[in-house]
């Protein structure tokens, strides 16, 4: 039976040979055992070099708005979030669905590395690999078992579309969205909804203290995806330069706008934070809240709608006073 | 008959919203229900008419009228009204709201004993729940 | 630095007496770029805009703010005073330091303080303002009127009267539209054909109207004062040039079908006009029933023609031709009864729909103008009228009200009483609505004088019983069940949007509700307008409406087309919004909310490296725009930018007044 | 808690459309409606030119309070434009006051030209509960 790294690197070389496309984006095995970073295919030789294992996490989508311009076509493995990272920038325009080829991978999950490393304190490990719902760990003491279940990214945990949403080919079955996601979407916006105002500052305060402004939320993030970010620009100054706590706020206040009714949820944001900022209770609140009040709407599967904010309804509830 | 501040403002409207789901509110007495309705030969009180009591806050008519029990839930008047108010529903509610207001409250769940619990269909616990439990 | 001039106004004592003149003139020397500061008693008045006009000479100033009254109110006044000293209108700001202070204030230490933070900010708006102009554009001096119906008709003739040249489109083969359908009209009960004929020969013997029928819009680009509209001239396979009108063709046209002008009531022939007092009386062939086009022999109409007019050959054609306005009078549809298998129309030919009733009673109509039942030919001695029938039913119908419905049963009811004696109406309704002049009186007329019986209860089942008609209801008021047995059943149907109403909105770029109706620009205020300037809307395409509100809408179009029509050149709003397309990333998220379609995406391209790359972009048409700015927000990076009311002015705005 | 200073004077920004609550502000004046000196009034042709950019800046420079006001729904003098402020600000209301800022302090309100009182009253009451909020610290420069 062929492997999963196996098929990718059929569906891509069989791509490539037969010219449909001239790139592929996958995922790739470099230096570390915890990174799969996104690898550029562009001769079926290459193809070899793709992989598919608990560590390939990363969304290869927004490289297509760099690469989209050189090809003709460009072949992309997209997992679930991804695959809605497609239809992102299909609805913003940014990527015209012509131009590139969906190998949809369904994804059941990626290992949180660090969670691994916190498992086994003060061993090396040199592999990690999955079989099925099994993580087998090779450590300098010997290879450890561990249920793949307890070691999923956070992101990963709360996931509602672990299959592709758009493809052209499907690398394997679905799989099915694990137990109790839909429960889980809005528990830690809801834990704080349910402090006190002055916690809640405190508590936001504390959190965006820690923020770089380093801009990594925003430069992964697929929602983001601006020529030029509002908070690039040198005139008009909508934004301080200096490390101000209140520019900082300002910065993430209107980020989290901008990604209003246009978020979906894929978490990478919070995961690629230095800071370990919980940036998804920022944009899940504004889902939330989009929800209710003007009807439940999840971002990123047709790209065809109309996004909340750039639409409305005369009889549209207010959140608040309208006397 | 009369109507009062007291009776129009008394909740029984909300109330039978609530246990309906429909808009009693929303009727605007064309009266197209009554017209089609094939037990009304048989009702004393018709039914456009329940609706307009029970905007009105009736609650004694109600009570006493035979519709309730006449009404067989057949849906005719429900597909034609213009309003989309499911009649059988409302009656249904009237019925549960006036039972409930006769049957006072005095059964709670914790107080009944295990071998109740285990011996009773539960379609008798429902039922007796409804009317004797608020 | 910009070199700023500061005014402040006393307006008499409304200013002065709770602002410090003096103190608010020493603060305003302290601000940046302000080089003059000066004061005036009423700086409205000649002597006082002299004085601006001075020192904007004398001290090269070159951006002015006046601390007065609002800018609602001498905005205007002042613009004409800055660009009379040679500096764009667009150079000046005000500052309100009279309704939004001296007058709403009484502490004069904190009144000053305000003072001199709304001068302030004036003036870091204006160190940001930048040179603004109006393009002039030409108009075209020429209307189309979308739809010959009584609403088209008077605005094409109100606006040929005034001295334009008018394009009349209509897609059948005769003007005169649902108001050519009907006999009398309330609530005065004059013939519908004496009033609108006449008026439909008007049209076509205006020398500035040009009648364009069995054609329709196709395509519409351009905006206010130059619309270029495409327009599909249907082929006819009748030469226009040749026909008299003679009628012989149509004699002796084998194929029969339904006419729509009467309803189905009668037939009509495949080449035909759809009815005697056509304008043009010219035949049309449907071709999807003549039997030459279905089956290639026939040829009849061709060899009785002594003009020789008829020609299968022709083809559709496509006319491009430019407008300066529109007015959209494109009518309504009756409503569909598919929902309403209670009623048993359809199933039993004496129910009938209320235009069909129309016909009956029409003099030039299948039967003459003798109500009798299509069952047997006999005369009906009991009929039920049912009104709300599509209407106010939010459930299988239209939720709103069709507002004509009343009058018309109330209307049909009388006749009735005239054209059968002894014949007794019973009209079941909801509620009777007839607001408007002698309606009330009509009204009271049908049941008082005309003896027709109001049974307040909607109609639950019609259903046949022999060679007759049971309708069964209750009456509300008394509470008693009620089965009469009639001759003749009239739905009271209800208006609809036109079927394609969407799509002509779309091609106009102009908004419905959410049953397909037009929307004005403004309820209240700007009843004919659109949003789209220079397209204006005329009768029941805008929502249900009567013969006396058409024509009253209709002429108010034609006014607003003359107006528009009459100036010398249009000048554009210079406040509108701009793209940089530099920060643009063509995400389009702008053109999503601009009420005006004034956005639009264009292609531009640009060298990377050795290759050019074509890349979309936004682009704002001037001509459309208005200038709200709710593109501004939506844009992400800010790309598009308001101006006037430019990001920079309103950040410097927020940074002024919270200094 | 922040300690109210003595004798606290709020400053307050309001964006007014100009067709509606800008008018109702004039009216307001012509009417000689008195209302406290605290706000400050930004002219926007429409609410919907209102960018909460705008709203943080004004928070980040020293406003005690912000309030937007346009028409009433349905009344937008550009047809649709207070619609999208409905939903922008309905989104940013919550998310502001889910991050810890007092719901008073950042307001929108649909004033018509003809609501002069309405705009005196309003002017009032946010003064008022500025006033005994206390100076705003939050979202601010630490300057």
């Amino acid at each position: 039976m062929m492997g999963q790294s196996e098929k990718l690197q059929k569906i891509a070389a069989e791509a490539l040979e037969q010219g449909q496309v001239t790139m592929v984006l996958g995922w790739c095995k470099k230096d570390f055992w915890w990174q799969a970073p996104v690898a550029f295919i562009t001769d079926p030789a290459s193809a070899a070099r793709l992989v598919w294992d608990p560590f390939t996490v990363y969304n290869p989508v927004k490289y297509l708005l760099d690469n989209h311009h050189c090809h003709e076509k460009i072949g992309v493995f997209v997992k679930g979030c991804d695959s809605r990272a497609v239809n992102r920038l299909l609805q913003d325009r940014r990527l015209e669905r012509e131009k590139v080829v969906l190998f949809g991978v369904p994804c059941d999950g990626k290992t949180d590395a660090a969670k691994i490393k916190a498992a086994f304190p003060g061993r090396k490990i040199s592999a990690v690999s999955r079989v099925d719902e099994k993580l087998l760990v090779d450590t300098d003491s010997g290879t450890e078992t561990l249920p793949a279940a307890g070691y999923l990214l956070d992101k990963c945990q709360t996931c509602r579309h672990p299959n592709p949403v758009v493809y052209d080919v499907l690398a394997w079955e679905k799989v099915e969205p694990r137990p109790g996601v839909d429960d889980a979407r809005f528990v830690r916006v809801a834990a704080v909804e349910q402090k006190e105002l002055e916690e809640r500052y405190a508590y936001w305060l504390r959190q965006f203290d820690r923020c770089l402004r380093c801009f990594a939320c925003r430069n992964v993030c697929a929602a983001c995806n601006c020529r030029t970010c509002i908070f690039d620009q040198a005139e008009p100054r909508w934004i301080g330069k200096a490390s101000d706590l209140a520019d900082t706020l300002n910065y993430q206040i209107i980020r989290a706008f901008h990604v209003a009714g246009r978020c979906f949820e894929c978490g990478e944001c919070e995961r690629v934070c230095p800071a370990d900022i919980p940036l998804q209770e920022l944009n899940r609140k504004l889902i939330k809240d989009i929800n209710e009040y003007f009807g439940e709407y999840e971002a990123g599967l047709d790209p065809n709608d109309k996004p909340p904010l750039g639409t409305y309804r005369g009889e549209d509830p207010a959140g608040f006073d309208e006397s | 008959m009369k109507v009062t501040t007291d009776k129009i403002n008394s909740n029984l409207i909300k109330e039978v919203e609530e246990v309906s789901g429909q808009k009693v509110s929303a009727c605007f007495q064309c009266a197209k229900c009554t017209g089609g309705c094939p037990v009304v030969w048989a009702m004393d009180v018709y039914p456009h008419q329940i609706l307009r009591y029970a905007q009105l806050g009736l609650a004694d008519e109600l009570l006493n009228s035979k519709t309730l029990w006449i009404c067989a839930s057949c849906q005719t008047c429900d597909s034609r009204c213009p309003r989309e108010v499911d009649i059988p529903k409302v009656i249904e509610a009237l019925r549960l709201v006036l039972l409930r207001a006769r049957g006072g409250n005095y059964l709670h769940p914790n107080n009944l004993p295990a071998r109740v619990l285990e011996n009773a269909p539960q379609q008798g616990l429902v039922s007796a729940f409804r009317k004797y439990a608020r | 630095m910009k070199r700023i001039g500061v005014f402040l106004c006393w307006c008499g004592s409304n200013i002065a007496a709770t602002v410090d003149i003096e103190e608010t003139m020493a603060a305003a020397r302290k601000m940046p770029g302000v080089v003059y500061v000066d004061h005036n008693k009423y700086t409205c008045s000649e002597i006082g805009q002299a004085m601006i006009r001075e020192a904007i000479a004398a001290h090269r100033l070159d951006r002015v703010v006046i601390g007065s009254c609002s800018p609602r109110m001498h905005e205007n006044t002042f613009r004409k005073t800055v660009e009379a000293a040679g500096l764009n209108p667009f150079y000046l700001e005000i500052a309100n330091i009279r309704e939004q202070c001296s007058w709403v204030h009484k502490d004069k230490l904190t009144a000053t303080e305000k003072a001199i933070s709304l001068i302030r900010t004036a003036v870091a708006k204006a160190a940001r303002s930048e040179p603004l102009f109006s393009t002039e554009m030409s108009i075209e001096r020429r209307a189309l009127v979308i739809g010959g119906g009584i609403a088209g008709i008077q605005a094409a003739l109100d606006i040929a009267d005034a001295g334009f040249e008018v394009d009349l489109v209509e897609k059948e083969p005769s003007i005169g539209g649902r108001m050519a359908q009907l006999d009398k009209t309330f609530p005065t009960l004059d013939c519908s054909a004496c009033i609108l004929t006449p008026k439909m020969v008007d049209v076509a013997q205006h020398g500035n109207i040009n009648l364009i029928t069995y054609s329709e819009v196709e395509k519409v680009e351009g905006f206010v004062g130059n619309f270029t509209v495409t327009i599909r001239n249907r082929a006819r396979s009748v030469d226009m040039e040749k026909c008299t009108g003679c009628g012989d063709c149509y004699a002796k046209c084998p194929s029969k079908v339904d006419s729509e002008f009467e309803m189905g009531l009668a037939k009509r022939r495949a080449i035909y006009t759809p009815f005697p007092q056509a304008v043009p009386n010219k035949p049309a062939i449907d071709r999807a029933n003549c039997r030459y086009f279905t089956s290639g022999k026939c040829k009849v109409c061709q060899k009785v023609c002594p003009a020789g007019a008829i020609d299968y050959e022709q083809q559709d054609q496509l006319v491009e031709k430019k407008y300066g306005a529109i007015v959209v009078a494109t009518g309504f549809d009756t409503h569909k009864l598919d929902n309403y298998g209670e009623y048993a129309y359809g199933k039993h030919p004496d129910v009938i729909t209320s235009l069909e009733f129309e016909r009956l009673v029409n003099a030039s109509g299948p039967t003459g103008g003798k109500i009798l039942r299509p069952s047997n030919g006999q005369p009906p001695k009991n009929v039920a009228f049912i009104q709300c029938v599509g209407s106010r039913d939010k459930a299988k119908g239209n939720p709103y009200c069709a507002k004509i419905c009343c009058m018309y049963t109330a209307k049909h009811a009388i006749l009735l009483s005239e054209k059968v004696p002894g014949a007794n109406a019973f009209v079941f309704y909801i509620d009777v609505r007839t607001p408007g002049k002698d309606y009330e009186e009509f009204y009271n007329r049908a049941y008082e004088e005309c003896g027709a019986t109001y049974i307040r209860g909607n109609v639950s089942k019609v259903f046949p019983d022999g060679d007759k008609l049971v309708v069964r209801s209750v009456d509300a008021l008394s509470g008693a069940l009620v089965e009469l047995v009639v001759d003749m059943v009239v739905l009271a149907t209800s208006v609809d949007a036109r079927a394609d109403a969407r799509e002509l909105a779309q091609k106009l770029s102009i908004t419905t509700n959410a049953y397909n109706f037009f929307n004005e620009a403004h309820p209240k205020l700007r009843p004919v307008e659109t949003q789209t300037a220079g397209v204006f809307l005329a009768g029941a395409c805008q929502g249900p409406k009567d013969i006396p509100d058409t024509v009253a809408q209709a002429s108010a179009a034609a006014v607003k087309v003359v107006s528009l029509l009459n100036k010398e050149s249009l000048l554009s709003n210079p406040t509108v919004a701009e793209v940089d397309i530099k920060l643009c990333s063509g995400d389009m998220s702008c053109l999503a909310v601009c009420p005006y379609g004034a956005i639009a995406e264009k292609f531009i391209e640009e060298r990377h490296g050795r290759e050019i790359r074509k890349r979309r972009v936004a682009e704002v048409n001037t001509a459309l725009c208005q200038g709200c700015g709710a593109c501004t927000v939506a844009c992400r990076p800010g790309a598009i930018n308001l101006k006037g009311f430019t990001n920079e002015q309103i950040l410097a705005e927020v940074d002024a007044i919270c200094l | 808690m922040s300690v109210k200073p003595e004798g606290f004077e709020p400053l307050i920004v309001a964006f007014c459309c100009n067709w509606c609550s800008y008018a109702g502000a004039d009216l307001a004046g012509t009417s000689r409606m008195a209302y406290p000196t605290n706000v400050r009034i930004i002219r926007v042709p429409c609410s919907s030119r209102v960018n909460p950019s705008f709203i943080i800046r004004a928070f980040q420079r020293g406003a005690d309070a912000v309030l937007v006001a346009g028409c009433h729904p349905g009344d937008c003098h550009y047809h649709s434009g207070n619609f999208f402020t409905r939903r922008r600000f309905t989104v940013l209301k919550q998310m502001l006051e889910y991050m810890g800022i007092e719901p008073e302090r950042f307001q929108v309100r649909w004033i018509s030209g003809s609501e002069g009182a309405k705009f005196a009253s309003v002017m009032n009451n946010i003064t008022a509960e500025v006033k005994s909020l206390g100076p705003n610290r939050k979202l601010r420069d630490a300057r």
